[in-house]
């Protein structure tokens, strides 16, 4: 039982890191109804960004290698960075191209994947680098000792975060005007234009929101398995999260990622041993798939509207 | 039978004889969540007839339409159709029952040209498999060709020839009603239903899109049941006028008799009608 | 004159990182070659690279691309992409070109009775399982010390990973230990599941057959639930500072196979340092990472090359361009014994090699390094795999490939 | 001038059906085959025929195939990889396990054991919709690749699930030279791409484009949307899995199951919609630009910058650029190639009068 | 007040005034082939027309709505008080006052009616207070909207979304609304409010009307001033009281063929119309 406990837990600890990633998707899925394919490349920019500067500041500067006023200042720089990502998307890709079909926009921002990983590795170079956050992902030792259970500080530090933003932004999007605009804009671009929403003006907010907070996971992902490319994956973990919860719903990118992660590490653990293994890689889609059957908007998100 | 030919020796409505009940409609019900969209209406369409809807908006008029073809199905009530009890039918059950219907919100297909759409239309008719799709040889083709000539004199009926091959989400939106309209003509519905088709018309228009309704009617026996706000185009050429408001029935017989029942005053037409 | 060297290479993507650090000591050491030496007697080296982003298909295209460059064509195709491998592994028969697949690809091609065309050299995935389990077997003190011990096998969940199925098995039935296979979904960056399994199943060992983040990803978890990293026992996929240093301390004490070791203070890096990085010419834009173990690995790429030219020139005619035919039998007849090796700077970077008409494999030995939180330490000398045991299952499975083809295997006995 | 259709008058509904129905159409429909079939056999190189020409022709089905279903029906999917995955080792099995098995009838097979998977994940579609449906697609994309891994029958128990195509012999012709494949590939490809523009014309066609702009009309006018839907999952994989099997047995020779992997069903996608979501044309303009353009960047960046760019840079350079031209393209035309082409047409039809 | 746009148009800058304006779609369908029309301050401007004669496109090339429908104003210029603003961007205009409501309500369908609403005010920074007031005057405008506010806009009845849309942008407390076929979908009673409102506004709050209507009967009894379009051209203009006795507009706009209304039952079919012009 304490075994089954364990895995439990490390599996709602880990989804709640995949809810991470997942908010960025919602995020610019609400705010304009583009499924962003370079959240996974904006994780990793942001995370190598802010390596990249945490390496350079102290022979700059003087300040002294691995200090708190050096982690702060890369972490300005490189939300910094992410802002003006956002901005320059917008103004590159996303303006253009309004009131284009969905599918088009999903594929400019496949375009802006490439576009992104290209320019990250250009300046920062393609070495993988460890990223130290000051907390060890190690046990915590009193329920290590009581129940002999492995539950990760590093984890737990993690899943608070996650909760914290979520909670920020559900409030964001449900009670404030630029809340309300981001809603409106997603449903209907050229109506929010004409009623005087300026485009421009939300999605670099949105963009430059979902940047910061691509900057948190790509922080605690990369604290995780190193900053190096494959931090462009933990998008592929976050779709099964997102499909759950559904596209537009800030809580239920939390609440899809517990249960992703949990029923994957238990059907890893479970069923795994007795069809070879490696079934987390498809396991997390064929749940949400199976879920959708019976939700086909997700747990939380907006029905699909069609009146006749 | 050319539709244009025989549209025009058929300018007044002499001939048109109003049959049996085709679709009775009892005490139906519907409901979204808290809202009572119908409450307990019956009302019956009979064969060859013009019958209107009509009521303020949000009355119902709409889901109406939507229960008899299928769209919705009430909680509550009995559908006859032919005098066959109807439950939870599918839409496209009703299409194959000759129900066919345009929508107050154009439904066409955006990416498709007008020719296209109007071929849809078809559809229930088109007997021909996939493969013989694949190889277009043969019985396909003259299939493609034989429905194209039905099309074709919907195009001509309702004078759209030279915007056939246009994709109609570029049409401006009179025309998309029109084009709409013949996709419904296409199916050669036994009843049609058409939701507020002259919506977004000048008068000249109205009175082509009448015309053609009126046609349709005379020509095929079609029975047509409109939903419209014009009560100019609404008192001249139905028969039967049903009034809705807020899901309940308030009115309901000839033109004439609607046109001066106090409720329907009150709660539609205003008093500068 | 020139002979020349088309490179596939993979400079971005997943793997770029490793791919920067292969090619650069690739392409430094020929750079080496041409500027200490002047070529190889006096036949320049050129090189030119294919972006390959480590996808067949473009590997494919980088093959097509490469075969007919230079005077006498493309003298060698090396992939370093078992996928890759895969795919142009009946071209390069058809063209006439070589292919060297050092420390990855297909196993059974180092029968070069089924294979003359290619060259899995150095040491195959199945020599190095065998490697590893010798290796745990002292340190358990002895091959008889292994019965009833159980070895966990935390592989990639793909057709790399399965490549050590069979002779895990194998060797667990011939030494009495248990397996236990647990498998990783690609990329990896997440193994919780596994390493609860394992911290559940208590293995004595586990032998971390992994590739690119999966590789961290097990150090960090196996930290997180408390499973000593010294007992981990990487493959050489796993083992070089690309896999190391993302673990951050969690790396502390893993242990993994290498067959060419990590450290700058081997000759021939310095002949590279003076002759390259001294004129300012070298490959790398991050010169720290010049003598890490994947850079050396590129170096031992570019010492394996150059010596099969110099073979065939020794038979086909010295300061000539070689063509495919001529390198084919310059691979085939390489020897790098001790002395060659410690007359090129190498002696103890990579193991001596000694290739034959039916062996294309050669060495199939390793030495292992331990991680020290740094830099990577040697901690044993060549350890050789169970050679009669891979040999028998090598030749059995590339008697089932002729026969499913139809090929005669030549008869070597005949070659000379 | 030239390009004028005044004069050329339709008599017949028949002849206004005609795939080409301009005659200068026709005559470069006639050129292009001309080329395809008799020139290229004669001039191009064993290079462009192995590592241009057949990937593009094989991509293009692939991509006539995700465009049937995400083009023409609206289901957006992200699984076409695996679907060519079964059609490949569907046909190697076909071709392993029955002795004397045609070519021709291992390929069709194979295609239909694509369409059966095909059919079975697109059950959901009925109720999923949208990016939803993507992401569910994406269970196939995993699911298959890894059955494919795991279970050993599939590649004949080989040790690392590597199969390695059989040699292709039609009526006792050994299909082994770079041009008898590249034919082979473009006589297949060519009467498929033919069958696909009929499906797409006719009734089938039209279910199919209803369903996509408003299944909801669709359903009303009598059309099924489950069974337009599932009919488009079974034609478009049945057509991915013939472009799977043969890239295995034209194009590579030897395949694994992750060959077959995401990034190959991305870049399929890729290929319709930079080409044209909803043309044929569009699909074959759009995977030789795929295809191409990389190539061709890598080519341009080698000959410009020869060895004066770190090596690192010069790879992701490349990346920036392929990045930028396919948003460049997306902001010039959002509807693909196919219509910016349709445009250049249009301009010429009123060329030389503006409007 | 009326004739000041006709004879004094050139003299005072008009409030907003359209010189020559060609609109281009996709890069090869010309819609307006040199449109040019004045509002004056504080009137009610019908444009009038068949379908397609370009009516929306005016509008939307004023509101610069047109570049998210890949139409281009390629000729000509759009002024407002006096200042180009064909090149500003729709949030720009609806600061200075000019809002559209568009054809086919286009209302935000996940939001409800009053989250609709509130958007509508996105461009004011107004306290709570003033909100709420901005809401409750549309909704005394519109009771049957005050009913429904908290249902998804997606699900109400397409005359609802009229007026949810025409509410949203009254709440930007605009000078000058261009109004895109108004009465399209509502029941007559409606019809006859909204104009009301319209008027309404006009005279007390002195906002300026340009719309764009098929209903030529209802547009003109309230208008000032009518335009009338065909083919991306306008053909005839003058006040609205005298289009509405002009014969030619009877006929073809009013339905009114000399001797009075005739019934739709009556009329042919194959009776086509003159044109002025193309
Ligand atoms: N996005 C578009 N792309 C191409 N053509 C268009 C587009 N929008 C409109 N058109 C064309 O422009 C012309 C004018 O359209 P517009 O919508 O302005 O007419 P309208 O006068 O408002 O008509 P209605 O009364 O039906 O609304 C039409 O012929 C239409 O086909
Ligand atoms: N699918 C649905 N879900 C929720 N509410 C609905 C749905 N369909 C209709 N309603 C509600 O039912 C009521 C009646 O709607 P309906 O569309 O039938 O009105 P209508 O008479 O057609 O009005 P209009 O003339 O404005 O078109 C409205 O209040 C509407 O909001
Ligand atoms: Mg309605
Ligand atoms: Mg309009």
């Amino acid at each position: 039982m304490g075994f089954f406990f364990e895995v439990l837990i490390g599996g709602l600890l880990s989804g709640v890191l995949y809810a991470l990633v997942a908010l960025g998707f919602v995020l610019i899925y609400k705010a304009s109804g583009v499924f962003n394919f370079a959240q996974g490349a904006m994780v990793f920019f942001a995370a190598l960004t802010f390596v990249g500067f945490q390496e350079l500041l102290p022979g700059w500067t003087g300040l002294e290698e691995g200090s708190a006023v050096v982690f702060w200042l890369a972490f300005i720089l490189a939300l910094a960075s992410m802002i003006v990502l956002g901005i320059l998307t917008e103004k590159v890709v996303l303006r253009p191209l309004v009131n284009q079909p969905h599918i088009t926009l999903f594929m400019a921002t496949i375009g802006l994947t490439f576009l992104v990983e290209g320019i990250a590795q250009a300046i920062w170079g393609a070495n993988v680098r460890a990223l130290d956050l000051g907390i060890t992902d190690e046990p915590i030792e009193w329920i290590l000792d009581s129940a002999d259970m492995i539950v990760s500080k590093f984890d737990v530090f993690a899943a608070a975060l996650a909760g914290i933003l979520v909670a920020a932004l559900a409030l964001f999007f449900q009670y404030t005007k630029v809340g309300r605009a981001l809603r409106a804009v997603a449903d209907d671009h050229q109506a929010a234009l004409s009623i005087g929403i300026p485009l421009q003006h939300i999605w670099a907010i949105v963009w430059g929101v979902a940047g910061f907070v691509a900057l948190v996971a790509g922080l605690i992902w990369g604290a995780r398995s190193g900053v190096q490319f494959a931090l462009t994956f933990t998008a592929l973990k976050a779709l099964p999260v997102l499909i759950l919860g559904g596209f537009t719903s800030v809580p239920g990118a939390i609440v899809g990622g517990l249960i992703i992660g949990a029923s994957e590490k238990l059907a890893e653990v479970y069923i795994g041993p007795f069809v070879g293994g490696g079934i987390e890689g498809w396991f997390p889609y064929m749940l949400a798939l199976f879920f959708l059957l019976v939700r086909p908007e997700g747990l939380f998100g907006e029905k699909h509207i069609d009146r006749v | 039978m050319m539709m244009n030919d025989m549209a025009q020796d058929a300018a007044t409505g002499d001939g048109r004889r109003i049959g049996e009940v085709i679709l009775d409609l009892q005490h139906i019900s519907l409901s979204f969540g808290g809202v009572n969209a119908l409450t307990d209406i019956s009302f019956d369409v009979r064969e060859h007839e013009i019958r209107s809807i009509i009521g303020p908006n949000g009355a119902g008029k709409s889901s109406m339409l939507n229960v008899m073809n299928g769209v919705y199905h009430p909680q509550k009530g009995n559908i006859l159709f032919r005098g066959e009890p109807r439950q939870k039918m599918d839409p496209h059950t009703a299409a194959a029952q000759g129900i066919a219907r345009t929508f107050q919100n154009i439904a066409l297909f955006k990416g498709m040209s007008v020719l296209d759409n109007i071929m849809t239309g078809r559809n229930l008719k088109m007997k021909c498999s996939l493969l013989e799709h694949a190889l277009f040889w043969g019985r396909a083709q003259r299939e493609e060709i034989e429905h194209r000539r039905k099309v074709e004199e919907v195009i001509d009926f309702l004078e759209i020839q030279s915007i056939r091959k246009t994709p109609v989400g570029r049409l401006p939106y009179g025309l998309q009603k029109r084009v709409e309209l013949g996709r419904a003509l296409a199916a050669e519905p036994t009843l049609l239903l058409l939701d507020e088709p002259m919506a977004g018309m000048n008068v000249e228009e109205k009175q082509d899109m009448c015309r053609f309704i009126l046609d349709v009617n005379d020509q095929f026996g079609t029975t047509i049941v409109l939903i419209e706000h014009d009560m100019g185009v609404v008192m001249d050429i139905s028969d039967r006028v049903v009034v809705l408001d807020y899901g309940k029935k308030i009115g309901d017989g000839p033109p004439d008799e609607v046109k001066n029942n106090a409720d329907v005053i009150a709660a539609y037409l205003g008093t500068s009608h | 004159q020139e002979q020349f060297i088309g490179l596939p290479s993979y400079r971005v993507g997943p793997y770029g990182s490793n791919g920067a650090s292969l090619y650069g000591g690739w392409i430094d050491y020929m750079a080496m070659v041409n500027a200490r030496d002047g070529g190889v007697n006096g036949v320049k080296l050129t090189w030119e690279e294919c972006e390959t982003e480590y996808n067949n298909a473009r590997g494919v295209e980088c093959y097509e691309r490469l075969k007919n460059k230079g005077p006498t064509g493309n003298s060698v195709f090396q992939p370093l992409s078992t996928g890759i491998t895969y795919s142009v592994l009946e071209k390069v028969e058809q063209d006439k070109i070589p292919m060297v697949t050092i420390g990855y690809g297909r196993t059974d091609a180092a029968d070069g009775s089924v294979f003359p065309w290619v060259f899995p050299m150095v040491t195959t995935y199945w020599s190095q399982a065998s490697a590893i389990v010798n290796y745990i077997g002292t340190k358990a003190g002895g091959m008889d010390k292994l019965k009833g011990k159980k070895i966990g096998l935390l592989y990639h969940d793909s057709a790399y990973g399965k490549e050590s199925h069979a002779i895990m098995d194998k060797l667990a039935e011939k030494h009495g230990f248990e397996v236990q296979k647990v498998a990783v979904a690609h990329p990896g960056n997440e193994q919780q599941a596994q390493w609860l399994q394992i911290r559940q199943q208590k293995p004595d060992y586990v032998i971390l057959w992994g590739w690119g983040v999966m590789n961290a990803t097990a150090l960090r978890t196996a930290a997180k639930t408390g499973y000593s990293r010294d007992k981990v026992i990487g493959v050489w996929w796993a083992g070089s500072e690309e896999d190391a240093i993302p673990a951050g301390d969690a790396a502390k004490g893993f242990v993994a196979a290498g067959f060419n070791v990590a450290g700058a203070n081997y000759p021939v890096i310095k002949d590279i340092q003076t002759n390259v990085y001294a004129k300012n010419a070298g490959n790398m834009e991050d010169k720290e990472r010049v003598g890490s173990v994947l850079y050396n690995r590129g170096v031992v790429h570019g010492i394996i090359t150059v010596e099969a030219i110099r073979t065939a020139q020794e038979k086909f005619g010295k300061g000539k361009p070689m063509t495919g035919e001529q390198m084919r039998w310059g691979f085939e007849n390489l020897n790098l014994d001790t002395k060659r090796l410690a007359a090129l700077g190498a002696a103890g970077f990579m193991p001596d090699l000694k290739i034959s008409c039916k062996d294309h494999e050669g060495a199939g030995k390793v030495k292992f390094q331990q991680w020290d939180g740094a830099k990577w330490n040697v901690v044993t000398d060549w350890v050789e795999a169970d050679k009669p045991l891979v040999r028998g299952m090598i030749e059995e499975s590339a008697a089932a490939y002729a026969k499913e083809k139809g090929i005669t295997p030549r008869d070597c006995s005949k070659e000379m | 001038m030239l390009y004028r259709e005044a004069g050329q008058f339709k008599a017949s509904y028949k002849e206004d059906q005609q795939i080409l129905p301009i005659r200068q159409d026709r005559i470069g429909m006639a050129v292009i085959l001309a080329i395809f079939f008799l020139a290229v056999p004669m001039f191009a190189s064993e290079y462009w025929l192995q590592a241009i020409l057949i990937p593009v022709l094989i991509f293009s089905l692939a991509a006539i195939g995700l465009n049937i279903l995400t083009g023409y029906a609206g289901q957006l999917s992200l699984g076409s990889a695996a679907f060519m995955a079964v059609g490949a080792f569907g046909a190697y099995n076909f071709m392993l396990r029955i002795d004397g098995m045609p070519f021709i009838v291992a390929l069709i097979l194979g295609g239909l054991c694509a369409a059966l998977v095909g059919v079975a994940f697109g059950l959901p579609s009925l109720r999923i919709k949208g990016f939803y449906l993507a992401v569910a697609t994406l269970a196939a994309q995993f699911f298959i690749v890894w059955a494919l891994v795991k279970f050993s029958w599939f590649s004949n128990y080989s040790s690392s699930g590597v199969i390695s195509a059989q040699e292709v012999n039609i009526l006792g012709v050994a299909f082994n030279t770079p041009i008898l494949k590249y034919l082979l590939t473009l006589s297949i490809v060519v009467v498929l791409a033919l069958l696909a523009k009929n499906l797409v014309r006719s009734a089938t066609g039209r279910r199919w484009m209803a369903v996509r702009d408003m299944d909801v009309a669709a359903e009303v006018i009598g059309i099924r949307p489950m069974r337009a839907k599932l009919s488009a999952f079974a034609v478009s994989s049945f057509y991915c899995g013939v472009a799977g099997a043969l890239y295995a047995y034209t194009y590579l020779g030897t395949v694994e199951p992750e060959g077959f992997n995401l990034d190959l069903s991305f870049k399929i996608l890729f290929m319709i919609i930079i080409g044209g979501v909803g043309s044929i044309l569009g699909s074959f303009l759009g995977a030789a630009f795929i295809v191409l353009l990389p190539i061709f960047l890598n080519v341009f960046m080698h000959t410009i910058f020869a060895g004066n760019l770190p090596a690192g840079l010069g790879s992701n350079l490349e990346l920036i650029v392929f990045g930028g031209l396919i948003i460049f393209f997306l902001i010039v035309e959002p509807h693909g190639l196919a219509r910016l082409w349709t445009l250049a047409k249009d301009k010429l039809r009123l060329w030389p009068f503006p409007h | 007040m009326t004739n000041a746009a006709t004879a004094n148009a050139a003299s005072a800058a008009p409030y907003l005034s359209i010189n020559n304006v060609e609109v281009i779609y996709d890069h090869v369908i010309l819609v307006l082939k040199g449109v040019s029309l004045q509002v004056e301050k504080g009137s009610i401007v019908a444009l009038l027309g068949a379908n397609g004669a370009g009516k929306s496109t005016t509008l939307k090339s004023i509101s610069n709505l047109l570049g998210a429908e890949r139409g281009d104003v390629t000729k000509g210029s759009i002024e407002f008080k006096g200042q180009r603003v064909d090149q500003m961007t729709p949030n720009d205009l609806v600061k200075r006052g000019v809002i559209q409501v568009m054809e086919g309500r286009h209302c935000f369908g996940h939001l409800t009616i009053e989250e609709n609403l509130l958007t509508g005010a996105y461009t004011r920074s107004i306290s709570r207070a003033e909100l709420k007031d901005s809401l409750e005057k549309v909704y005394h405008y519109f009771p049957r909207l005050k009913t429904r506010r908290s249902s998804q806009a997606g699900y109400t009845s397409g005359g609802e979304q009229q007026m949810c849309a025409i509410g949203r942008a009254l709440m930007a407390k605009p000078e000058m609304i261009l109004l895109d076929e108004p009465s399209m979908g509502l029941a007559p009673q409606i019809v006859e409010e909204i104009f009301e409102i319209v008027k309404d506004l006009n005279s007390k709050e002195q906002v300026s009307f340009l719309l764009a209507e098929q209903n030529t009967m209802v547009a003109l009894r309230y208008a000032d001033f009518g335009y009338i379009m065909e083919n991306g051209r306008i053909v005839m203009e003058g006040a609205a009281s005298e289009l509405a006795t002009n014969e030619d507009v009877k006929e073809f706009y009013l339905g009114l063929a000399g001797e009075g209304r005739k019934s739709f039952r009556d009329v042919k079919h194959y009776r086509r119309r003159k044109r002025w012009l193309s």
